[in-house]
């Protein structure tokens, strides 16, 4: 399990190739990547910025990867997550699963987004032609995550 | 009892701190102290910090790195964040 | 929506950023990755062929994809898929989704996986230490398309 | 009528056949003829026939690309293959 907090920009086919070749019985990679979109609720957003809590975020971050092991049967998990400025169609996150199957993959990465979008530290700082805000949390990232949990 | 504070975020922005450090006497209440009486003794200190902490906004607490509810109880040494819900992803 | 079959391998950074620059509303690209395993059901494989019905194959690709439009919300999605002689370790297949949101791109990229497996026609033929033979169907690939209908 | 037939995979390979052009006379076994019938007709070649396609081999058939059941009628012109379950991905 590999977590990564970091200004700098990733390589997904880099990442991706890593995880793959690690173990010669991998049959599966599920990858999600995440980017700033330039449109939110109808605003235009020039730019975006990540705040952390340093410290607790590997740890939280690390922590979720843990509980998904404990649910599902794959050999590796990735997470790499952006902090900092950020424009329109950067990467902003990245969550890449390895395991012999695909379903307990897939089930694996989705499992890992929902909880980093509910429990790791980030807060996210938007600019658009209205001046900036803070983003407010969503109703759906609560429900997405509650459905792992019932 | 000693305890570093960390706020994030909205509270840091509004609240303009982004860390402290908070010594309290060693009495009933330090020894009692969990998150929702410390958000209530530092809201006394103005009505933005009883706006940010007890207001409408949800503010979530973390001790020593661990996100922890309302009643979770900080003792000497502990280092406490307080932030909004989390948007990262 | 894209499909293609080749014998070519493919480059899957580079893939997934032309699906992420090609709309900046873009927010979640979901992929996976199939690559040959270097065992299967205990044997040492050291080749793998596919063939494929030239002609059908794209069709019905096309068309599960197309079934995954109505299903969920999402952008685009692309299907590669190799023919022809692989080895351990080489990749197989990429199927990616992009979207605004996560969880449809997640839900579109495992149906297109579930019914890739069940019903696109390829077949493979592995090469071990015992020789030569045609891979049988799995069970567990069609309770996989099962729970998408019921 | 006449139908072109195509074999894959194991069926291919057993067979010795990847295509033929089927013609039959336009009778009354021609006019409903389905994939059924047709692998019961094909069945009849030999053993080896019978084995691949009315045998513990489940065999799927597809008419003009498309996925279709044992009861699917088939027509002058038409595109029919047969093969294993699919095991691609």
């Amino acid at each position: 399990m590999t977590v990564r907090v970091q200004t700098e920009d990733f390589d997904v086919g880099f990442e991706v190739n890593q995880l793959r070749n690690a173990r010669r019985d991998t049959g599966a990679i599920v990858s999600f990547v995440g980017q700033v979109r330039d449109l939110n609720d109808g605003d235009t957003v020039t730019q975006l910025t990540l705040e952390h809590y340093p410290g607790m975020t590997e740890k939280a971050l690390e922590a979720i990867a843990q509980q998904a092991k404990t649910r599902w049967d794959f050999f590796d998990a990735l997470i790499i997550h952006r902090i900092g400025s950020l424009k329109p169609t950067d990467q902003i996150v990245l969550v890449a699963v390895s395991g012999a199957h695909r379903g307990e993959a897939f089930k694996a990465c989705e499992f890992i987004m929902d909880f980093l979008k509910t429990e790791a530290p980030f807060w996210k700082k938007e600019v658009t032609q209205d001046g900036e805000h803070w983003l407010e949390a969503k109703q759906s990232d609560d429900d997405a995550r509650e459905r792992w949990v019932k | 009892m000693k305890i570093k504070i960390f706020y994030f975020a909205r509270l840091k922005e509004t609240l303009k701190f982004s860390t402290e450090d908070l010594e309290l006497p060693d009495d009933a209440f330090a020894q009692a102290l969990t998150i929702l009486k410390l958000k209530a003794f530092l809201a006394k200190r103005s009505d933005v910090w009883q706006q940010m902490l007890l207001g409408k906004l949800k503010v979530r607490g973390a001790i020593n790195h661990e996100l922890v509810d309302d009643n979770a109880p900080i003792v000497d040494g502990d280092e406490v964040a307080f932030f909004p819900p989390v948007t990262g992803g």
